[in-house]
């Protein structure tokens, strides 16, 4: 007799508007279950933000993140496929360009892959005025420029902030041969900046 | 003669049909017991190509789309028996629709069917078609299909033995073995005169179907699907199939012996009152099937029998006792 | 009227077998999540089936170890045509964080789609239950273009 | 601060010792003692002759040019139910890879050598059963124990065909969710026998945790077990807290602790459910896993994803909580609690279901200490042991919660349903509790991202909801971990199935078995060898039942 209390709940259950709609918009039931605002679902990327100076690409926990140089282009690409949603990079980025959006319903056919499975972005790269190759993203070099003028001892400032112009302009293998061709040792900056500690203390 | 094969034809299509809805029905009730929606009435619309407009045929298109899969008869296997069995399993539960009572259509059957003694063609096909399945299921060769067999048997010894006393007290009580007289003669229902020949007849239905708590034989984590494990393809739907006929047929069978078979009124509405009461007996045992979990096969040996002697002599000495102070 | 009634009997009872292939469980509990009163993948007629014989659809959990690769087989073998296999969760499209960066991870035999063909990729660490879901409802659209 | 018993331990031991260090085990100072490899048995023997002692791991690490060092980790507890650790510590060179077995003497150390055996060569003198634990019986052995010696022990190869006896279950079971092979030595129904193959799960976790950074591999062994991820987490965070000595601020210790009670609920529910299935209680799975739904959806709340929640971080937590949420969260807290009471007033009052689990599968109080149960199974035998009192971390020490242990004394089936049922309850005050400090605390949730690499070792020890989760990890001062070790609770559970499906019938086999609660994703986390396909043929069910 005690088995009443089972019965009693089945029918309690009777009226449970438990199930959801999904995938039917709103009949009977709510469509989704919960989708809070913290849920991490596919990476966005906000284009104008990144930098691309491939913060993400060294901290992503699944190596999911990748690039290649083409022309003068640096391609990015995220693998939907392969990305466990972490969030690491969304930690790790700079400049909150990387951001996991709300989204999860990443279903896809493995023929239309190019579409759906990447995530991808592309970032302008500068030449080396000397040799000609392509080191680092146009972004990357102006937002060194902007952090080092926020940075940076107000004495010191406009000279280095003028050398680090010509500076970024040749690749890091250039800047070896050149540094004293174009003037930019790094050696005045060790005795400007040594000598204008000492002032200040 | 046409026209009377005919309407046979169309009686038994008409009645599978329904039986199709039935097991819909006791899929529904119990995933609402379970706190789901169960399977959908009506479809809503950007879904209906892909999963047609409504689900209440679910069973027969899960029928059908096994008769077009794969067959696969085991190696070890004895062919021609472990073909043959399903079939004449199926061909018997056919069989028995005719015998059934219906309130409009009796009197067409009546000319061609009005058998003194059909109550007897009734209970022997049902035990019938449980024999012809474990005995397929022998000849299969699996030893998953030998548990499941055995366990099968061991309860079905029993639960034949409340089956036939609950028929048979009936029988006593209306003093015929026909269907359509004892339908007729009842002037209050047996189930309130005789409740424990009702209880023996749930007795058995629960063996017969697997419900629980009495699923030893089927239940999936121990012994896979039990006796119909090598079945694939068209005889396992040959075999589901069935099944959903003799589930439409017990609960049919339970309202025409113990309710009257729902004639109360005149003849369309007792149709209805013979559905809407065997739809009644389907959430019964649903109910039953949903709030226990399955006993283990020691403790349902030695339960199972026990309620089966207490009902079942209950049950023939209550009709005896009728009889021989009323009757 | 045939193969159209057949078609639609696919359509209609699209019957899944499950199969766990190594990785973290996350996958395969939110597989058997779809079954709860929240999810209730029934209501479509869907129905898990312990048998690959009886299956229409494989659902595949987990970087497949390099021990479940024969039972992988087997059990792809022994589901009747047509067939449709779902991978669900980043391990058993690629290897997820199992993965080496390129390089071989001895355990693992690699992604499914490396022993298998892979018909719907359900991407997710694990997919919630409605991805899941969706998945199903594209694998049924696609049983229905197959032979 | 060290107890009496065990001045009195080094004391008894101090000729022997050549020296002593300190782990930091969550909040103690573990002893280890170095010593010769010839005394390791005589010091487990005096140590283990303690009545509360108890064998938590054996660890082998490979040293490479230096040669192996083992480490036999000890938990002794006080009067009051504290536990404190003694690890016993060994090198030894390549050359003389033979070493005494603690096997032969207790079987809490038995699954560990196996392991050890397998994976690192070295060879333990005197082990009883010297088969494969995680790799394929037939597979080549290094210390040339392997086949032969399984054939000598005649029940454990895979014999083809199996004799009519002995009943395969697995490796794919539709009581099984993952893949494990379970053998049964049946005399008609009842069970004489019982064997436990574990080792289809085999992802390579250690070895990959070993070439990754810090960082990376939290979210690696996030993904040992997708049950208790949280857990998983958490005790790697605090191994490396306790390797690189940062202290987590405490608002952050209540969110870790928050989560991994609300993990709890989650995963004490997703079992109840399994089991009910498992003993064809279909419409109990439905409403349990239905109720789980609402801790999921907090956690989702909590951490972002359903089942890897990445809550914990390096010296703090991932995501702070603001106090809106934390008044939503309390108000579904109430309402799991009323749920979880109306599905223990059906458990309780349901005749067959009580039929069902109880009197099987009985684990006595004495047998549970000698093979080494942890969490709900040994507190379901009456043994009060639990990490979180026991050798508290994150938020469960009394200054900042007060619970109690709970404990049964049913042995049974029926009593582990009940334990879990009642730590749901548990779980939930200490996740009020958690909720309400959080109210009233102010502050950062990280102390510092960055970690100072050293040398050194660091245990991280947590109660996850099957029990004790152990991480052991070694820096060398590189940037990546020279060694980790995971000892999962699952991983001790499993080893106890054999002794209690002894004697049962085979109906009652899933139910047993799934009543530790049997995690195979835990348990077969490792593997270091390449294994070659195709070496192995096993009888699976499908070959078994599905003959052409």
């Amino acid at each position: 007799m005690r088995n009443i209390k089972t019965l009693i709940e089945a029918l309690k259950n009777i009226h449970s508007k438990e199930t959801i709609s999904y995938p039917i918009g709103e009949w009977p039931g709510k469509k989704y279950s919960n989708i809070p605002e913290t849920l991490r679902g596919k990476p966005i990327i906000n284009e104008e933000k990144c930098i691309g100076c491939e913060a993400c690409y060294n901290a992503c926990s699944a190596f999911t993140i990748k690039f290649f140089n083409e022309k003068d282009k640096r391609r990015y690409s995220i693998d939907i496929n392969k990305c466990i949603f972490c969030g690491r990079c969304e930690d790790v980025c700079p400049e909150d360009a990387i951001k996991l959006s709300n989204e999860f319903e990443l279903t896809h056919f493995p023929e239309e892959n190019e579409e759906k499975r990447y995530v991808k972005w592309e970032k302008i790269l500068k030449n080396c005025k000397n040799c000609g190759e392509r080191f680092a993203t146009i972004d990357q070099i102006n937002k060194i420029h902007d952090r080092i003028s926020l940075n940076i001892n107000p004495k010191v400032s406009e000279e280095v902030l003028k050398d680090y112009e010509i500076y970024s302009n040749y690749c890091p293998k250039c800047r070896k041969i050149l540094s004293y061709k174009i003037g930019i040792n790094p050696s005045k900056y060790y005795l400007r900046i040594g000598k204008d500690l000492k002032e200040m203390k | 003669m046409i026209i009377e094969i005919i309407y046979f034809i169309s009686l038994i299509i008409f009645n599978i049909f329904l039986s199709f809805i039935f097991l819909f029905l006791f899929r529904k009730i119990n995933a609402k017991f379970q706190g789901r929606k169960g399977l959908l009435l009506i479809v809503p619309k950007d879904l209906r190509k892909t999963i047609g407009s409504t689900k209440i045929m679910q069973q027969f298109y899960d029928i059908l789309k096994l008769f077009y899969k794969q067959t696969i008869i085991p190696k070890n296997s004895h062919k021609k028996i472990f073909i043959i069995s399903p079939i004449i399993s199926f061909i018997l539960s056919i069989i028995i629709i005719p015998f059934l009572y219906f309130p409009i259509i009796n009197d067409a059957q009546q000319k061609f069917l009005f058998i003194p003694f059909d109550l007897l063609i009734i209970t022997y096909a049902i035990i019938l078609i449980h024999i012809f399945w474990n005995i397929g299921a022998y000849a299969s060769a699996s030893p998953w299909a030998y548990i499941g067999i055995e366990r099968s048997e061991k309860l079905n010894f029993f639960a034949q033995i409340s089956f036939i006393s609950s028929i048979f007290s009936i029988a006593i009580l209306s003093n015929s073995l026909s269907l359509k007289e004892i339908v007729i003669k009842q002037d209050i229902p047996y189930i309130l005169l005789n409740p424990f020949s009702a209880i023996s007849f749930i007795l058995f239905i629960l063996v017969n179907f697997n419900l629980k708590p009495f699923d030893v034989s089927e239940i999936e984590v121990e012994i896979v699907s039990g006796p119909f494990t090598e079945y694939s393809g068209k005889l396992l739907g040959l075999i589901e199939l069935t099944k959903t006929i003799l589930f439409y047929i017990n609960s049919i069978l339970f309202i025409n012996i113990f309710l009257k078979s729902g004639e109360f009124f005149s003849s369309i509405i007792n149709l209805f009152l013979l559905l809407i009461f065997a739809g009644i007996f389907v959430i019964i045992l649903s109910i039953i099937n949903n709030i226990f979990p399955s006993y283990r096969i020691d403790q349902a040996l030695k339960i199972y029998p026990i309620l089966v002697i207490i009902f079942s002599s209950l049950s023939l000495m209550l009709s005896f006792i009728y009889k021989i102070f009323f009757g | 009227m045939l193969s159209w009634l057949k078609k639609k009997a696919r359509m209609y009872s699209p019957w899944i077998y499950h199969f766990h292939a190594g990785g973290c469980n996350g996958c395969d509990i939110e597989t058997f999540a779809t079954l709860i009163p929240r999810f209730d993948i029934e209501r479509f007629g869907v129905k898990l089936v312990n048998s690959p014989r009886h299956a229409d659809i494989i659902i595949i959990n987990g970087p497949i170890t390099k021990q479940f690769v024969p039972m992988l087989l087997r059990v792809y073998n022994q589901v009747p045509n047509p067939k449709v296999v779902i991978a669900i969760g980043s391990c058993a499209l690629t290897c997820g964080v199992f993965n080496r960066n390129g390089e071989e991870n001895y355990a693992l035999a690699g992604p499914a789609e490396k022993i298998i063909p892979v018909d719907v990729c359900v991407p997710g660490c694990p997919p919630k239950p409605e991805a899941i879901i969706q998945g199903v409802i594209f694998a049924i659209k696609k049983l229905s273009s197959k032979k | 601060m060290i107890e009496n018993s065990m001045k009195n331990i080094l004391e008894d031991l101090s000729n022997l010792i050549i020296e002593t260090h300190d782990i930091k085990i969550n909040k103690q100072l573990a002893k280890i003692l170095s010593i010769d490899k010839e005394k390791l048995i005589e010091i487990a023997k005096r140590i283990l002759k303690n009545s509360n002692s108890r064998l938590v791991h054996e660890i082998a690490i490979d040293l490479g040019i230096d040669g192996f060092k083992i480490i036999q980790l000890y938990e002794l507890f006080n009067s009051e139910g504290k536990a404190y650790h003694i690890g016993i510590e060994s090198y030894f060179p390549r050359e003389e890879s033979k070493i005494p077995s603690l096997a032969a003497i207790t079987y809490q150390a038995n699954w560990a050598e196996r392991e050890i055996m397998e994976l690192l060569g070295i060879e333990f003198e005197g082990h009883p059963d010297k088969r494969h634990l995680f790799l394929p019986y037939e597979w080549p052995n290094e210390t040339e124990a392997g086949l032969e010696e399984a054939k000598k022990i005649g029940f454990n190869v895979f014999p083809k065909p199996e004799p009519p006896n002995i009943l395969p279950i697995g490796p794919y079971h539709p009581a099984l969710l993952e893949g494990v092979f379970l053998r049964l030595k049946v005399d008609g129904e009842t069970i004489i026998d019982a064997d436990l193959k574990p080792g289809f799960n085999h992802r390579g976790i250690m070895k990959l945790g070993e070439e990754r950074s810090y960082w990376r591999n939290l979210y690696l062994f996030e993904r040992v077990c997708g049950i208790c991820s949280a857990d998983h987490t958490n005790a790697y965070v605090l191994a490396v807290e306790n390797l690189f000595n940062i202290e987590p601020p405490d608002r952050a210790k209540y969110i870790r602790t928050l989560g991994i009670e609300l993990e709890r609920i989650a995963s004490h529910l997703l079992w109840l459910g399994v089991a009910a299935d498992l003993i064809g209680f279909k419409t109990f799975f439905m409403w349990c896993w239905k109720e789980r739904e609402k801790a999921i959806d907090l956690l989702e709340r909590l951490s972002g994803n359903r089942v890897t929640k990445g809550i914990a971080r390096f010296g703090g937590a991932k995501r702070d909580l603001g106090k809106e949420e934390i008044e939503k969260m309390i108000e579904k807290l109430k309402d799991i609690e009323k749920s979880v009471k109306n599905l223990l007033d059906i458990a309780y009052n349901n005749s067959i279901l009580r039929k069902r689990t109880e009197d099987i599968g009985i684990l006595d109080f004495q047998n549970a200490i000698e093979y080494g149960a942890v969490g709900p199974v040994a507190r379901a035998s009456n043994w009060k042991i639990d990490v979180r009192h026991d050798c508290p971390f994150d938020a469960y020490s009394q200054e900042y919660t007060t619970w109690d242990v709970i404990v049964d004394n049913g042995k049974d089936v029926w009593a582990r349903v009940i334990v879990r049922i009642k730590e749901i309850f548990v779980s939930i005050d200490i996740c009020n509790q958690c909720l309400n400090a959080l109210k009233n605390i102010k502050g950062e949730i990280v102390t510092s991202e960055k970690i100072e690499l050293r040398k050194g070792e660091g245990i991280g020890k947590v109660e996850a909801p099957r029990g004790e989760l152990i991480y052991y990890l070694m820096s060398n001062g590189e940037p990546i971990p020279y060694a980790v070790r995971i000892r999962t609770p699952s991983y001790r559970n499993n080893a106890i199935v054999p002794f209690i499906l002894k004697g049962y019938r085979i109906s009652d086999a899933p139910i047993i078995y799934g009543s530790v609660d049997p995690c195979m994703s835990c348990t077969d986390r490792v593997q270091i060898i390449d294994i070659k396909s195709g070496e192995k043929k096993i009888i699976s069910l499908n070959d078994l039942i599905k003959r052409r």
